[in-house]
């Protein structure tokens, strides 16, 4: 292992990645709780934009020159989708798509107003919003710490404010807190956090970086607070591991692996979590549904035993239950569920009966179901 | 209601736009009237379009001044990313004739060629014009050939008859003269070949490698016996991988290769990544300057033409490959 | 300060003067005059839309109204902003939100506890205390996710409790809740009242309403009519507030301040 | 037809197809499935094209509309988990799906031209001269030829769903209980939307679709309360886009899509800022008016109170009635002021009168407080809530 980071850039590109999946992984966490996930995809494609009036403005297609373009668009966008979500009945993603989409149509006029110039150096303006996660810089890497470092101190002085417009905006207001001011600096850290990943790792894989780690920690938690933890750690994993997957293998693309790696988490754990996961809760039914199943056998059963003036000695065919089920339900598996409680017995072969545990249970089921009737 | 519409921007802010609106209706009704080259009166030019700037230099060498060549694409545009205007309606309804790049280098729009040349309007992929047998397939799938035959100046030679075989048979009042200065070219770019060569020839064959972001130079590398190695593919949607850069580092260092090369169209991000990479393993290497990749420099410089260009290039790519030990060198 | 205005400072929690709200043209609000005195337990009643969510959240600030004030406690509302305990609607909280009912409760002293600085032991011991209170406090450490109706709006009542304010405003606590809870959260206001705290509950089941309080107002989009229950609280306002048109009604409406419609009565 | 003409027609049935789906999208919040689909797409392309190893077959198209319907429902199977929000569903899916794009391209056809640009996004200016050829016969653009196509297809759909479609915008659970299936309906729906996507993508390019799709139904949302009318102005809407940002692009000689984009928006911008009930500009001039026009009222009414009745003269002197409304006595200066101009009320002997006008007006005035007429059709869902909660004519709630 510390030969495989011995390399100069699996060290960058990893590192690279393991930032930006934590800082995008606790900023993503309140992004995705306020219904913001689609943040990430809005915000890139809103700063084509900013980066064609930076270059524009400047001649210049040096990455800060283009990346302050960005964010300034990045963030006028946000504060558009915000403006109408409140003033209007547009609803989030309405607003989102609005904005996101006019924006780009905007950048892409610039664009091909841009081209019209005999000036060969504004070539390739667009694909500033396509960065690349394994053509990182030692110096993408500092300004991501540094940026990173400042936006989850910020994140870490406000959360319990920050917390408390997340769950009751109405709550916030009530008690004082200026919640449009703080709501403006919390979405402007996310801002801050996409474009910096915009234009190093991309569009795509920035989208990803900030809901998936929140979506898969969200189904491991219910605090807060482990569950940002959890999230910025998702992130670094994800970030870590699909660096060094494509440093391992050849024409593995990093961005893809990372987003596909993150992918990953979220099947996980929406399968598996404990409580939450799919896979319990399908257990959970069954489990559920073989109890039901069990119990209308043995009702069955004693039903039988009334015909035969409650004679718990005398054996009742399998094939009988099953008729009276009309195939519905798997009978034998029940009635092994049921001899395993000691509910009921074998009395030969293919005969079953109750036993006095057994009758005692099913009284019990019925006066419980007059008490509801 | 079209009409209507249009007539509602007839306004004081709308007259430029009326203005347009009518040129646009007299562009419709010559088109309709007079759309093949052979109805162009004698002292009119044979209106063009070319799509790339390397395609509309090529016609403009071979057309002269018997043909006045409007390019869709300006200088630096890469193709792969290109966006047409509202004004290229216009350059297309004017042209008599089409000329292209082809084999997919402009996406969707080779297809609208395609499809015009089937209704009988005049449409020229040059790269196509090169004999499929010597055009380089892309990774194994056949049927799929490299668009970027233009650095080779042998296959351009193909494309350059093309040009002036189209423009003889399309406006043959003027056939003879396309084919003068057709064969001229010819001749201009056999000497800019033997130049190439020769200047090649300089660079130590140890060192004759060319390395950039994109994959943009196999025809070149193939002609002059240039290993060339590229991060990226043709593709925009590609992208690399930490092996993919650690490899081409690795190599850089083994070869002690000197240089490598930006591209006017590609963020030079991916070369940084490239140098700060191959730095680690102690060995440095330099940034041996801008190669012009999918289109043309600018007008006003040497670079603005397809001659010059390539020998921008291929002086660029001497020059620092053949560097005594300056530039490269172990630390 | 004269005397006469320490009287009043005494006397009245909330005043509300000419309140206007107004969404589109149509008025939610309508010249809402109130005043409820300190110390008593005061329901608002009013069929659906008749602002009396809105009459809430103006109280509160969380509205700006077209025209009128708003006092508590005898002081401009700006000055008064954060002093008043709220429990809102539980539609409005994000119960999907991954966080602790002890959490939620202590986010009730975050005013007291203010910017920069993190709730201690103390507020988390003042949350326990709450919840043990409204009759939850073995459901501290439960997400907020997985509690039913009742639970939700008794952790809610806690987190105003926390507040420890002298105002408490509820918008509808007793919607929809079982009845263990409902007899829970009314034995918790008369707690309050007896500690001489003032609470004005949105409250929608006109049976209990005299059992429960000891003033209401009547709203619909106007102060219907407002004062001890046993004095307004009969059909013919009923039938004014809920019941068909208004119209030119014989008596002249109500103005002024409830005191004076108590000598009135 | 010029080809201008024809770019205009084709802006026009591009912008009013994709306004009809698109203004389901816009009311049950999935509006940005449409961008979800535009970057999904890509695996579909590059597996097709491994399959008939061809960048110009339609092939590549059929499985560009069959992915973007996958990618509807990779999103709905993850909502149905109940375990993330809408939204987050959509972020989940589109990264991953693009990403095995990504990679299959980087793997195994780096060197092939091979992605959405490429492929699938058409160019308005291009339309034109991508002609429908049959026989030999030019029948015209076939992008307008295809978008007809989607519309008519968009046309049928709602109109034979209209009904359930409605029900299942405004309430899902109602419409399974009444029968009708909104699972297929959705499902028919984002067909729709993914077929007019692409479709659209390859007729005008990627980014403009959202535009069409989201902007003019969200701005006919603003203007109306009618789904129905929603639906037909916001094809209107779309259309003026059309056509606006073709114009706009010809006065700058700027990309045709892209100007469309911004003209939808500037049209939502107008409708933000202008809408005659909702607008930005409405709510200001409201707030100004309704100022004064709420203190009039609340004078006249007051007067209306009063009049003949024992303490009018107290309550309606011109110098105390401020005391009783409890205004400044300026503010109550300058609403006597205009409620006199207005010839609402008079002074007699310095007591102030209702004209028969002003007493109308008070008279109206209490009686709409009573009419507080309900939510418009498509806040049905509240109102509906509501009504379930309220007997009629009775004084009791629930």
């Amino acid at each position: 292992m510390t030969a495989l980071f011995a390399d100069h850039t699996l060290r960058v590109v990893a590192l690279g990645a393991g930032l930006l999946g934590a800082v995008s992984g606790a900023l993503g966490s309140f992004a995705m709780l306020r219904r913001q996930s689609l943040l990430g995809d809005a915000i890139s494609h809103a700063a084509l934009p900013g980066i064609a009036v930076a270059f524009m403005l400047t001649r210049s297609k040096a990455p800060v020159v283009l990346m302050l373009g960005a964010a300034l668009a990045g963030w006028l966008a946000t504060l558009a989708v915000m403006t109408i979500v409140t003033r209007s009945r547009i609803k989030y993603d309405g607003a989102l798509g609005i904005v996101l989409s006019v924006f780009f149509g905007l950048g892409l006029v610039l664009l091909t107003l841009l081209q019209k110039r005999p000036d060969a150096s504004q070539a390739g303006l667009d694909r500033y919003l396509f960065g690349q996660a394994a053509a990182l810089l030692v110096d993408d890497v500092r300004a991501m710490a540094i940026i990173g470092a400042g936006a989850l101190a910020v994140l870490a002085v406000l959360w319990k404010e920050f917390k408390l417009i997340s769950v009751d905006a109405d709550f916030g207001a009530a008690i004082g807190l200026p919640v449009r001011l703080l709501d403006t600096a919390l979405t402007s850290l996310l801002v801050i956090a996409i474009v910096i990943g915009l234009q190093t790792v991309g569009v795509v894989l920035m989208s990803a970086m900030v809901v998936a780690p929140a979506a898969a920690a969200r189904q491991w938690t219910n605090r807060l607070g482990p569950m940002v933890a959890l999230a910025a750690g998702f992130g670094v994993v994800a970030g870590v591991g699909g660096a060094v997957l494509s440093s391992i293998v050849a024409r593995l693309p990093t961005g893809p692996t990372i987003v596909l790696a993150l992918s990953g988490l979220v099947l996980v754990s929406l399968l598996i979590a404990p409580a939450r996961g799919l896979a319990w809760r399908a257990l959970r039914r069954g489990q559920h549904r073989r109890t039901v199943e069990a119990d209308a056998v043995l009702l069955d059963l004693y039903a039988l035993a009334l015909q035969h003036e409650e004679d718990l000695e005398h054996g009742h065919d399998e094939a009988v239950l099953r008729a009276m089920r009309g195939g519905q339900i798997n009978v034998r598996r029940s009635l092994e569920k049921l001899a395993q409680a000691g509910l009921a017995r074998r009395t030969g072969h293919g005969r079953w009966a109750l036993s006095a545990a057994g009758r005692a249970r099913a009284l019990e089921q019925i006066d419980h179901a007059g008490e509801h009737a | 209601m079209i009409f209507g519409a249009a007539n509602l921007f007839s306004g004081p802010a709308g007259s430029a736009a009326l203005r347009g609106w009518r040129a646009a209706v007299g562009v419709a009704v010559a088109v309709t009237v007079g759309c093949s080259g052979d109805e162009v009166g004698p002292t009119e030019r044979l209106p063009a379009v070319a799509t790339t700037t390397i395609v509309a230099d090529l016609v403009r060498e071979i057309g002269g001044p018997d043909v006045s060549v409007v390019s869709l694409m300006g200088p630096g545009i890469d193709p792969h990313l290109f966006k047409p205007s509202e004004g290229d309606i216009a350059r297309m309804s004017r042209a008599a004739i089409v000329f292209y790049s082809g084999l997919h280098l402009e996406g969707k729009m080779t297809e609208v060629f395609e499809r015009m040349r089937q209704l009988g309007r005049p449409t020229v992929p040059l790269a196509e014009c090169v004999p499929v047998d010597k055009r380089l397939t892309a990774a194994g799938f056949s049927g799929v050939y490299d668009p970027h035959v233009w650095f080779d100046v042998g296959l351009w030679k193909h494309a350059a008859s093309c040009v002036s075989e189209a423009l003889s048979e399309h406006d043959p009042r003027h056939a003879d003269a396309y084919r003068e200065r057709g064969r001229r070219y010819l001749e201009r770019l056999d000497a800019l070949e033997a130049a190439v060569r020769r200047r090649i020839e300089q660079v130590p064959a140890q060192r004759r490698v060319l390395v950039t972001a994109h994959d943009a130079f196999a025809y070149f590398g193939r002609a002059y016996g240039i290993e060339v190695r590229g991060l990226l593919g043709v593709s925009t949607a590609a992208e690399a991988g930490a092996a993919d850069v650690q490899e081409l580092a690795d190599f850089i260092t083994e070869r002690r290769i000197p240089a490598m090369f930006v591209e006017s169209s590609v963020p030079e991000r991916y070369v940084q990544a490239l140098r700060e990479a191959v730095e680690s393993r102690g060995w440095q290497v330099s940034i041996g300057g801008t190669l012009f990749s999918d289109a043309l420099g600018d007008p006003q410089t040497p670079a603005g033409s397809y001659i010059g260009t390539v020998r921008h290039n291929v002086e660029t790519i001497v020059a620092a490959l053949s560097e005594p030990s300056g530039a490269g060198h172990e630390r | 300060m004269s005397r006469g205005l320490g009287d009043r400072a005494r006397s009245w929690a909330i005043e509300v003067e000419d309140l206007t709200v107004a969404y589109t043209d149509k008025p939610v609000l309508w010249d809402v005059d109130v005043s409820i005195p300190r110390g008593t337990r005061m329901a608002i009643v009013g069929p659906n839309g008749a602002g009396k969510s809105t009459l809430v959240k103006s109280i509160l600030g969380l509205i700006r109204p077209v025209a009128g004030t708003v006092r508590i406690l005898s002081r401009p509302l700006d000055e008064m902003i954060g002093q008043v305990a709220y429990v809102p609607q539980r539609s409005q909280i994000d119960w999907d939100f991954p966080t602790s009912v002890l959490d939620m409760v202590v986010t009730g002293t975050y005013r007291r506890v203010g910017w920069l600085r993190r709730p201690g032991a103390r507020e988390k011991e003042q949350a326990s205390d709450a919840l043990e209170k409204v009759g939850i406090a073995a459901l501290g450490r439960r997400p907020i996710g997985q509690l039913s109706g009742g639970q939700q709006q008794r952790m809610l009542l806690a987190r105003a409790l926390v507040q420890q304010a002298d105002i408490y405003l509820l918008d509808e606590p007793l919607q929809g809740v079982d009845a263990p809870t409902e007899h829970a959260l009314i034995g918790v206001l008369g707690m309050l009242r007896d500690e001489g705290k003032t609470v004005v509950v949105v409250h929608h089941d006109l049976q209990t309403v005299e059992e429960y309080f000891d003033r209401v107002l009547l709203l619909n989009v106007r102060n219907i009519a407002d004062g001890p229950v046993r004095e307004v609280f009969h059909d013919e306002n009923l039938r004014r507030t809920y019941g068909g048109r208004v119209g030119l009604v014989s008596r002249p409406q109500r103005r002024g301040s409830p005191g004076i419609d108590a000598v009135k009565g | 037809m010029s080809p201008q003409i024809e770019v205009q027609l084709i802006a026009v049935v591009v912008a009013v197809a994709a306004a009809l789906p698109g203004t389901f999208l816009v009311l049950r919040r999935l509006a940005l499935v449409s961008d979800a689909i535009s970057h999904a797409i890509l695996p579909g392309i590059v597996v097709a094209f491994f399959l008939v190893e061809s960048l110009s077959s339609p092939v590549l198209l059929i499985a560009a509309a069959m992915t973007g319907l996958l990618t509807v429902v990779l999103i709905e199977l993850l909502g149905q988990t109940r375990l993330l929000k809408e939204d987050a569903s959509i972020a989940l899916v589109f990264p991953a799906l693009f990403s095995v794009g990504v990679l299959l391209i980087s793997r195994y056809a780096g060197g092939v031209h091979l992605d959405v640009d490429a492929v699938l996004l058409g160019e308005l200016a291009f339309a034109p001269f991508d002609r429908l050829v049959v026989a030999g016969h030019d029948l015209g653009a076939k992008a307008l030829w295809s978008m007809t196509a989607i519309l008519l297809l968009n046309v049928v759909l709602i109109s034979v769903l209209y009904k359930e479609l409605k029900l299942a915008t405004l309430d899902r659970e109602q419409a399974a209980v009444l029968g009708f299936a909104p699972a297929t309906v959705h499902y028919l729906l984002m067909g729709c939307v993914s077929i007019t996507a692409v479709g659209a993508f390859q007729a005008v390019g990627s980014i403009l679709v959202v535009a069409l799709m989201i902007a003019p139904p969200a701005a006919a949302y603003l203007l109306s309360d009618r789904l129905s009318v929603v639906l037909i102005l916001g094809g209107v809407l779309g259309a003026a886009s059309g056509v606006g940002g073709y114009w706009l692009a010809r006065g700058i000689d700027g990309s045709i899509a892209g100007s469309m984009a911004v003209v939808a928006g500037l049209v939502f911008l107008g409708a933000l800022l202008f809408a005659p009930q909702r607008g930005l500009a409405a709510q200001l001039h409201r707030r100004a008016r309704q100022r004064w026009s709420f203190a009039e009222r609340m004078l006249l009414v007051h007067l209306l109170h009063h009049e003949r009745t024992p303490s009018a003269a107290e309550e309606t002197a011109g110098h105390t009635v401020h005391r009783h409304l409890r205004w400044s006595e300026r503010f109550t200066a300058e609403v006597i002021r205009r409620a006199e101009a207005g010839e609402l009320l008079r002074r007699e002997a310095g007591l102030l009168q209702l004209t028969e006008r002003g007493r109308q007006i008070a008279q109206r005035a209490l009686l709409e407080l009573d009419e507080r007429d309900g939510l418009g059709e498509l806040g049905g869902r509240d109102r509906r809530r509501r009504a379930g909660r309220t007997i009629p004519g009775g004084a009791v709630e629930e």
